[in-house]
């Protein structure tokens, strides 16, 4: 009971920690580590939720009858959500250079403002 | 079990506000992997051994890696002192 | 029983298989990448009208894959509602296709994961596996926003990319919510399971997420404010394309969960509310733009709004005039989008452009005038759809987005009546000429406005067409029992 | 050439003197929100997981998929879909980062090379991981770890050379064509399914002994082309982030 309270409570600081990341803070390297932690907390939140008191991994051992096991969707989720971060992330990492190459900034404000502007110049 | 959870919680939360609010970006980085290794003893502990080998090698591993090489790429792995320009 | 159709699959599975291949053929024969690339979208749309005449036909199918039956493996869903959508897809991806060639191919492998990703978020039926296809359709998105190759295309991508994957992960939280109360992620087996067991103040925060999550696309409020960014720093087809059509996927994936799993008034207010501030927002943030780019890019937001709202309205009716509106939007949008390409700069630079370019004038006003709604035109009839759905309604709120609707129609009309009395005016002597819409730009645009002319001829079988396929859609225990009870 | 801005127009919410002011909001917002989301998921009791559709799972995948590891058998079989999406957004993330860095200005600040110690070990680790990748890879149906962990170790192998002298030259024709042709398996696989009746991804071949390393039907071929795709996906996502050369 304590260990689930413990584990939620975990799930939701990793969740908050990057919400804040992402929102309050200006820095884009910030913000795409803010995703990385929240995206650790939503991982945590669905393995917690998948989690059987007294239940084994869910690998069939050779010559042993079963016990209860824990149940594995959420884990198949949770596996193919850190892939899918990984791509994510790799991709933001790509346009990250990008921007700084072409900005020299990474501040996020500073940036949206400057795309503000150039939007509003005239183009033909 | 309680207490190594207790443990490895508080670890890991500890190393998340770093994450989000150290200075140096190489340290945010590995508080960043901390994380990743924490979650992927918790995994363990929750018997998901296939969850904690993907997040070890793919969160602590390669994200670390690939977010390190990025610092490298636009100049922020010894920037430490936050120009004032260019806020964190 | 409902037939199963194991061919569901190939409007994702032949966009895909292309997309591997693309690259390789890149690399050996670059002048022919985007040749392939359309070849393989013509394919698929073929493979996809044959499926949707057999659904239209034959009513609904669906399709367990692996063989493993419904609520233990991930089943596709094929009604009228999705192929409709994936046949809309598969239009827009032609129709904007990228220009250039091999050097281009990153775009065209983004288009065809698009394409293929955009088809499974309409035809799943399972939760985590639409919010897989959601992801495909977005990391392509990001890709897309910044193929342009402009600076500002990276900065509105990165931008774009941090809101999106944010909301993403929300919604992965909502699911992880619903995955706990209910134990199942079959939206069909969340059905039945969905008023014993989400209609509480799980259910509601878990549907909030995913509207955070999915709405991002889908352009709601609070979580749009990519969208004028990205629609001014991308490529001009793919501001069409993630306009007219993209967002529009999201939102019918909002529709499904509203039906399957979330039947309560409270998650219809909240869809409601946000559908209200979008079209309060867009259309102020619309009229105040500083070129004709930036104000379809916000009205675009109101549009989407309006989708909301008639989507949260219960009943076919209110899904008849979503569908309505959001077909006529994903017909005009576009073609707004592409017309605007080249008339970016102030109004009032652009005065007397209907003397060098009357086609693109004329077609200009001739979206205008049914996206304000006059009345043979086809957006009128969407608009009517959801004036009479709201008012046989007896929710009051909804009274209330459709005073909204009809007062931001009237500040529509206003911002779209300066701009074309702009063109129309005779420009000083001494002004430069302004630009021309070219062959490029004119070419899609002029496809989609005949399409909107045939859908005035055809209003009628349109209108029973739309008011089946409303039917379909709405009846949750009906797609529960299409999925769930096979006669084995 | 310098470009000007029109800072004072931009609207700022609250300046400089009002960031405490943000700070304290946004601490009491988030505070809000976490006892929301605690309250929420405190409903959902720890360690009673639902196991609606689970045990069933539990029940039956060893006997319908012939996998030990009933992971495996969700990813490759209940849920191979997806996977297969999982695959795919890997493959766009990477030919969208390739398309975003494909001009960008390779090779100024990566030139260094690490040094002789590093540059040896680096190769000598490179076989090991290729072993240890292709083990996991190939035991995924029968013990923890499979194509995803599999492949980013071959990744690893792959990659650490590059680490060690950026110089050397990675080879992106081989990449494409291996993340390619292994998607395309993975699909036709799929498709090869339908072929007697079946459906998207039905499994082909025996289900064989259970605990054997040639069982659980087309799941291990599967798992090899998630592999070989996932692993060259990775390391081509790494390479051209890192800016390792082009080998024409």
């Amino acid at each position: 009971m304590m260990t689930g309270l413990i584990l939620h409570a975990s799930a939701i600081g990793l969740l908050l920690t990057g919400i804040y990341a992402i929102a309050a803070r200006r820095h884009l390297m910030r913000n795409i580590l803010g995703l990385a932690v929240l995206e650790s907390g939503a991982n945590l939140l669905l393995v917690a939720i998948g989690y059987r008191q007294g239940g084994h991994a869910p690998i069939l051992v050779a010559g042993q009858t079963p016990g209860p096991m824990v149940d594995p969707i959420p884990q198949a989720l949770v596996l193919t959500a850190i892939v899918i971060g990984f791509g994510v992330l790799a991709l933001a990492l790509a346009l990250v250079v990008r921007v700084k190459e072409n900005y020299g900034t990474l501040d996020n404000r500073e940036v949206a403002e400057r795309l503000r502007a150039e939007s509003r110049e005239a183009r033909s | 079990m309680i207490l190594l959870v207790t443990l490895i919680a508080i670890v890991m939360l500890a190393a998340a506000i770093l994450t989000v609010t150290l200075r140096n970006w190489l340290a945010a980085t590995a508080a960043l992997s901390v994380v990743s290794l924490a979650l992927s003893v918790l995994f363990a502990l929750l018997r998901a051994p296939d969850v904690a080998l993907a997040e070890a090698a793919v969160g602590a591993g390669l994200s670390g890696v690939l977010l390190a090489l990025t610092l490298r790429r636009v100049g922020l792995w010894t920037n430490n002192d936050g120009k004032p320009g260019d806020s964190q | 029983m409902t037939p199963a159709l194991p061919a569901i699959i190939y409007p994702v599975a032949l966009p895909l298989m292309g997309a591997f291949l693309l690259p390789i053929a890149a690399r050996s024969l670059p002048e022919l990448a985007g040749a392939l690339g359309r070849v393989v979208v013509l394919v698929s749309m073929a493979v996809s009208a044959m499926l949707a005449s057999s659904v239209w036909s034959s009513g609904p199918a669906v399709s367990a894959m692996g063989g493993f039956a419904a609520p233990l493996g991930i089943v596709f869903y094929a009604d009228r509602l999705a192929m409709l959508f994936v046949l809309a897809l598969h239009a827009g991806v032609f129709l904007f296709w990228p220009r250039g060639r091999g050097e281009n191919a990153g775009a065209f492998t983004l288009m065809l994961t698009l394409l293929g990703g955009g088809s499974g978020l309409a035809l799943s039926g399972d939760l985590f596996n639409i919010f897989v296809f959601y992801e495909i359709a977005a990391v392509a998105s990001y890709g897309l926003a910044a193929s342009g190759g402009g600076r500002a295309g990276y900065a509105a991508a990165i931008r774009f990319l941090i809101l999106g994957s944010l909301g993403s992960t929300l919604a992965l939280v909502g699911i992880a919510l619903v995955y706990g109360a209910t134990g199942t992620l079959n939206l069909a087996d969340l059905a039945r399971l969905a008023p014993r067991m989400l209609n509480n103040p799980l259910g509601l925060s878990a549907f909030l997420l995913l509207l955070i999550g999915f709405g991002v696309k889908a352009e709601l409020t609070p979580v749009n404010t990519w969208a004028p960014e990205v629609y001014g720093a991308a490529p001009a087809r793919v501001a069409a394309l993630l306009a007219g059509v993209v967002s529009k996927l999201a939102i019918v994936v909002i529709l499904r969960f509203l039906v399957l799993a979330f039947p309560m008034p409270a998650a219809r207010a909240a869809l409601l509310v946000t559908g209200i501030l979008g079209v309060i927002a867009g259309e102020l943030a619309a009229w105040r733009a500083p070129n004709l780019n930036q104000a379809f890019s916000y009205s675009s937001i109101a549009q989407l709004g309006m989708v909301a709202m008639a989507f949260s309205i219960s009943g076919p009716a209110g899904i008849a005039a979503g569908v309505a509106l959001a077909l006529h939007h994903a017909v005009v949008k576009p073609a707004f989008f592409m017309l605007a390409d080249r008339w970016r700069a102030p109004l009032e630079s652009l005065k007397g452009a209907a003397k060098d370019s009357p086609l693109a004038a004329g077609l200009f006003v001739l979206l205008s005038l049914s996206i304000i709604g006059i009345p043979p035109l086809p957006g009128f009839w969407a608009k009517f759809l959801f004036l009479k759905a709201a008012m046989a309604s007896s929710w009051s709120l909804v009274w209330f987005a459709a005073a909204v609707m009809l007062a931001a129609t009237v500040v529509e009309a206003a911002w779209l009546l300066r701009a074309i009395s702009a063109f129309y005016a005779s420009a000083p002597q001494s002004a430069p000429r302004p630009p021309r819409p070219g062959m490029e730009h004119l070419g899609p645009a002029l496809a989609l406005g005949a399409l909107l002319l045939a859908a005035m001829i055809f209003t009628a079988p349109l209108g029973a067409s739309i008011n089946a396929l409303a039917d379909e859609a709405g009846g949750a225990q009906a797609i529960a029992a299409r999925v769930l009870d096979k006669g084995e | 050439m310098r470009r000007h801005y029109p800072q004072h127009r931009v609207i700022r919410p609250m300046g400089h003197q009002g960031n405490h002011g943000r700070l304290a909001a946004s601490a009491l917002f988030l505070a809000g929100l976490g006892l929301l989301l605690f309250n929420l998921v405190a409903s959902i009791p720890f360690g009673h997981a639902p196991l609606h559709v689970g045990r069933a799972i539990l029940e039956r995948a060893s006997g319908e998929t012939g996998a030990d590891n009933i992971v495996t058998a969700i990813l490759l079989g209940y849920r191979g879909l997806d996977t297969l999406g999982e695959v795919t957004i890997l493959f766009t993330a990477a030919a969208a980062a390739g398309m975003v860095l494909a001009s960008a200005g390779r090779g100024q600040a990566q030139g260094e090379d690490a040094g002789f110690i590093f540059r040896t070990a680096a190769w000598m680790l490179f076989p090991f991981l290729l072993v240890v990748g292709a083990y996991i890879i190939i035991h995924g149906h029968l013990t923890p770890g499979g194509g995803f962990q599999g492949g980013a170790i071959l990744a690893a192998a792959f990659f650490t050379p590059l680490l060690a002298s950026p110089a050397s030259p990675f080879n992106h024709r081989v990449a494409t064509l291996v993340e390619g042709f292994a998607g395309l398996a993975f699909i036709v696989i799929g498709l090869l399914g339908m072929l007697g009746g079946g459906q998207f991804l039905t499994q082909l071949f025996g289900k064989g002994a259970p605990g054997a390393l040639f069982s659980a039907g087309s799941l291990p071929v599967l798992y090899l082309a998630i592999g070989l795709k996932v692993g060259s996906e990775l390391a081509g996502l790494m390479a051209s982030v890192f800016g390792g050369k082009e080998k024409a």
